[in-house]
């Protein structure tokens, strides 16, 4: 059954359990909503420099959007922004491949977990739930920047 | 099983609709219970727009030659179905739209550009309702920013009836329109037009009815609705796309101003100014949706040759049956009356703390299609303390759908749940 | 006789266009020259409009099930197709209205609401141009009437051009918005575009162009133009009827106010206020005209398929060619450019005191369909003292008439008059 | 052919020598126009009682319509309201009858030149030329009417 590979264990599970969840303090606070379901999350980012200090979030939706915040979270957290940004990248190119990208050993070693969303780049309306919070995490990563930006030369 | 009275023969009729063929899943034969988002179209108006394009394709009220003749008849020949198909007085109150948000903006924009007594500005007030779908709250909103006019609505009641509690405090002397749905899209209740338009007339509102989701449902009358407008959309009602209806009275159509400017509309045009051609024409700017109107008459012509009345209680029936199936379910809620009693037949429900998305993933892989969400009608699923992305899903049938859908949909959909998202999820967590 | 250069295998074509074998008049074949009024749709077209129906009809960006998603994509897909053939930066600046009419109301209106530096009020001026379609001319007079704003214009030269001789003087400082037609439904004038917006942006004015005429006939890329807003219609360029589309630069688009309020184009809703989905959507209320967004689709691949350039050289060369050989009709006077030059295929004549109803009617008698009357632009026909009701008859061609047309239209009808009408009345008179 | 039908030399001459054409003093006047192809006309209208005195008329248009306002001078000048109005109703008759009623003895005695018209009638576009005046007529009759009576009352 299809729906076996969009419903993984992996996803329900970080549905039930999501890690980091909750808003901390951050540097940048952003509210995005799936206007066509109404899916929402109000995320803030801490950066240190380039360094993903923290990744904090409270939201509500399905399944998909909730557990793709929380893998995010995983992700992210700690790493340097350059190679975050090269994870959600890879992970956009799975989210849009509709289907025909079957995760190798080496997107595995990158995505983790979020390979586990390979299934629901087959369903469009549902992509943009397992996308939600990863916009909405690089829009509250500029408005970061600038904010630093524009307190350095202040 | 008690046996259901009254049904149409809907084996018969699913014939006529070629997508009801479609296979999708590996094979499962689609079940359509999305009618509430949009219909299905029969053959015989998918055969109108083809008729049309193939052999009578013009520019209306233009020309002089054989095409342009013919187009005309056609597409004014729709405008005399859809004026029968609502007992309209007259066939000039009958203003074709692209659909019924525009019908709907198209009244907003005519009362804010008015002269008085109609003018809508700062001193007066805008009532419309809690379970209005976005296209009756929208244009409002805007209407009332826009000239300062204070909006106002009615409450719901906990079973998803409108609260007429109040109505002397909500429609007073400074109202000068009432909007409000005639059948919610989201839980289906029929509201009581005769009340509110008996107050809106002791204190002088005019009264725009959203016939969206009554059009295709049951038969329809105007004059007997007593409104100075009917709003609907050629689309929920076996029509094309791109189509829709504002029906209104025909000494407020002359009084009040045009609202978009363009070719068809005038009656002369001097680059220092214009006059403007009578009602219908003066709402109709630009090349209608010459095709689309032919198509929405066919589908008038076809919903008429079953019966409106034969459609309304066929599915009335079924929704009846699909009340009481669907409350089996265990942890199913549904929002809006409980009962067949004044309501139509759609039917919105929430499934535990399951998220309505994943319900509606689970039901797609078997075939059946519904909507989840907010369904446009997002303050409906505020006021019953439903998360916004957490509506519920709406199951909606339309004739063709009836007879043996709620049997298999509510079937398929309890065993569903039962077997494989409650066994998986469900039991697990 | 010259042999033409550059022509389109007309007769291939002609096969695409099922209604070119409509018979009329006792026999006669239908020879369908009123492409400025609408065109005539492809079986491409009509296919995609039947599969849209009969396999994948939903609505769009709603559900989750197997056909919201395929009609949602296919919908979009079609913005992606359109956003291609103007060459649009991004496919989100374009937007699906009903109709050219609508694109135009709605920069109109979106000016009117729009804060600073936007704002149409009574301290600002907005410029059109005398060769203007209504439907570019009532939008504007509505919102100088509403607003206090000055409404000016380019009058017309006598051989059928935009007079810019004043330019500085109508475009100032003080002026808003400037919107003018690509192409002129009547005389065919192609028009001066560079210097137009090089003067709009020395003032900070925005530039709206409409190019109704021109989408079927040349390539259109909305970059090259230079201009804030484009907007078109798709019956008029093999499309079907209910589809509009307005291109605008994506900061406009965010800057600007809705227009329509409605389902589709909200984030989210509260009875208190809305907020709004970003642009395209945020401009399309309601169920928008999907099946004709993906009908569009279909006739833009089409006419990408023949190429927009090929297009453009066969209507150049018959164009050319039909001048030449209308001119030596007696009596004949065409109204706008008598050359080939910056011209397009739209042809408007009067012959003699012959009135164009009745010359419009002996045409039909022979099959030809052409245009009489003041084909929605009664300012050009007063700008050349031809009484309104007496303005000309224009023949337009589209490449599937072309070819052979001029040949036989003008041959036919120069026979005709001699033989019939002129014999009959002229002589007589 | 059929457009000999139509083009009837009775229309061509009505629209070459028009009767009672021109503006001369009346009880009333309106200026009618047909929107879709600008057919134009003003016309009075001057009442003896219930007596049509004169009918009198400027308009441009095509052969058709103005050929019709020139066969409506002939019909009502000089006739009782009444008698006019039947002669109306009849025209109306025939020009809606698209194409289908072929003029008896009996109408023809009524419409006299009017039933050249007959053939106009196929072609809708052209029913609202050849009504133009008539309905010009009418509503100029029942202004003229109105206005009697408030002088009468007043
Ligand atoms: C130049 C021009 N602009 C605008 C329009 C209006 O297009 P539509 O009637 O499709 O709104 C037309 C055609 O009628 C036109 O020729
Ligand atoms: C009650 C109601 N009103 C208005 C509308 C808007 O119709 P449309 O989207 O065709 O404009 C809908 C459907 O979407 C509806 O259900």
């Amino acid at each position: 059954m299809k729906l076996d590979s969009m419903y993984q264990e992996v996803i329900l599970d970080h549905y039930k359990h999501p890690h980091g969840r909750g808003l901390r303090d951050g540097d940048a606070e952003v509210h995005h909503v799936n206007p066509t379901c109404g899916d929402e999350i109000t995320l803030r980012v801490k950066l240190d420099g380039s360094k993903i200090v923290d990744v904090s979030y409270e939201g509500q939706g399905c399944s998909i959007s909730q557990a793709s915040a929380s893998v995010l979270n995983d992700l992210v957290v700690g790493r340097e922004l350059e190679d975050a940004l090269k994870v959600q990248e890879v992970f956009l190119e799975l989210m849009q491949s509709k289907g025909k990208v079957e995760p190798d050993d080496a997107m595995e070693e990158v995505l983790e977990d979020a390979v586990a969303f390979a299934g629901v780049s087959k369903y469009p309306a549902r992509v943009k739930c397992a996308l939600l919070s990863w916009m909405a995490w690089k829009d509250a990563t500029s408005q970061a920047l600038a904010n630093g930006t524009a307190r350095e030369t202040a | 099983m008690t046996p259901l009275h009254g049904l149409l023969d809907t084996e018969a009729i699913r014939k006529d609709f070629p997508i009801l063929d479609r296979v999708v899943h590996d094979g499962k034969k689609i079940v359509y219970l999305d009618n509430a988002a949009t219909s299905q179209k029969p053959r015989q108006v998918l055969d109108a727009l083809n008729a049309y394009y193939e052999r009578h394709n013009a520019n209306v009220h233009r020309g002089v030659h054989v095409l342009a003749e013919e187009a005309t008849a056609l597409y004014e020949g729709a405008r005399d179905k859809v004026a029968a198909f609502i007992n309209a007085p007259s066939r000039d109150e009958v203003i074709f739209t692209k659909n019924a948000s525009e019908s709907l903006n198209l009244v907003a924009n005519m009362l804010g550009w008015a002269d008085e007594p109609y003018r809508v500005d700062r001193e007066t007030e805008i009532v419309i309702t809690e379970m209005e779908h976005h296209s009756n709250i929208v244009p409002w909103q805007l209407l009332s920013q826009r000239t300062g006019a204070k909006l106002k609505w009615f409450g719901l009641t906990d079973d998803g009836r409108l609260d007429l509690s109040d109505i002397e405090q909500v429609i007073t002397e400074k109202t000068k329109i009432v909007s409000f749905t005639l059948v919610s899209n989201i839980m289906g209740t029929i509201n009581p037009v005769d009340a509110i338009v008996r107050r809106a007339q002791d204190v002088g509102a005019l009264v725009l009815i959203d016939a969206s989701q009554a059009a295709p449902h049951m038969p329809l009358d105007v004059q007997a609705l007593g409104a100075d407008f009917v709003a609907f959309t050629g689309h929920k009602m076996c029509g094309p796309t791109g189509i829709g209806v504002l029906w209104g009275r025909q000494e407020l159509l002359e009084d009040l101003p045009p609202f978009l400017g363009g070719g068809e509309m005038i009656e002369t045009v001097s680059m220092h100014s214009s006059t403007y051609a009578p009602a219908p024409h003066k709402f109709e700017a630009g090349t209608p949706p010459i095709a689309q109107a032919v198509g929405l008459g066919a589908a008038v012509d076809y919903l008429s040759a079953i019966g409106m009345d034969k459609i309304e209680a066929h599915e009335h029936a079924i929704t009846e049956y699909a009340v009481k199936r669907l409350l089996e379910v265990p942890d199913l809620r549904i929002i809006g009356p409980m009962t067949a009693e004044d309501r139509g037949a759609a039917i919105s429900f929430v499934l535990g703390d399951i998220h309505p998305h994943d319900v509606g993933q689970v039901l797609d892989e078997q075939g059946i299609a519904v909507r989840v969400g907010h369904h446009c009608a997002r303050p409906v699923c505020l006021r019953y303390g439903i998360p916004a992305d957490h509506a519920g899903v709406v199951l909606s049938v339309l004739h063709p759908r009836g007879g043996r859908r709620p049997r298999r949909g509510a079937g398929a959909r309890t065993e569903l749940f039962r077997l494989s998202w409650a066994q998986r999820v469900r039991a697990d967590w």
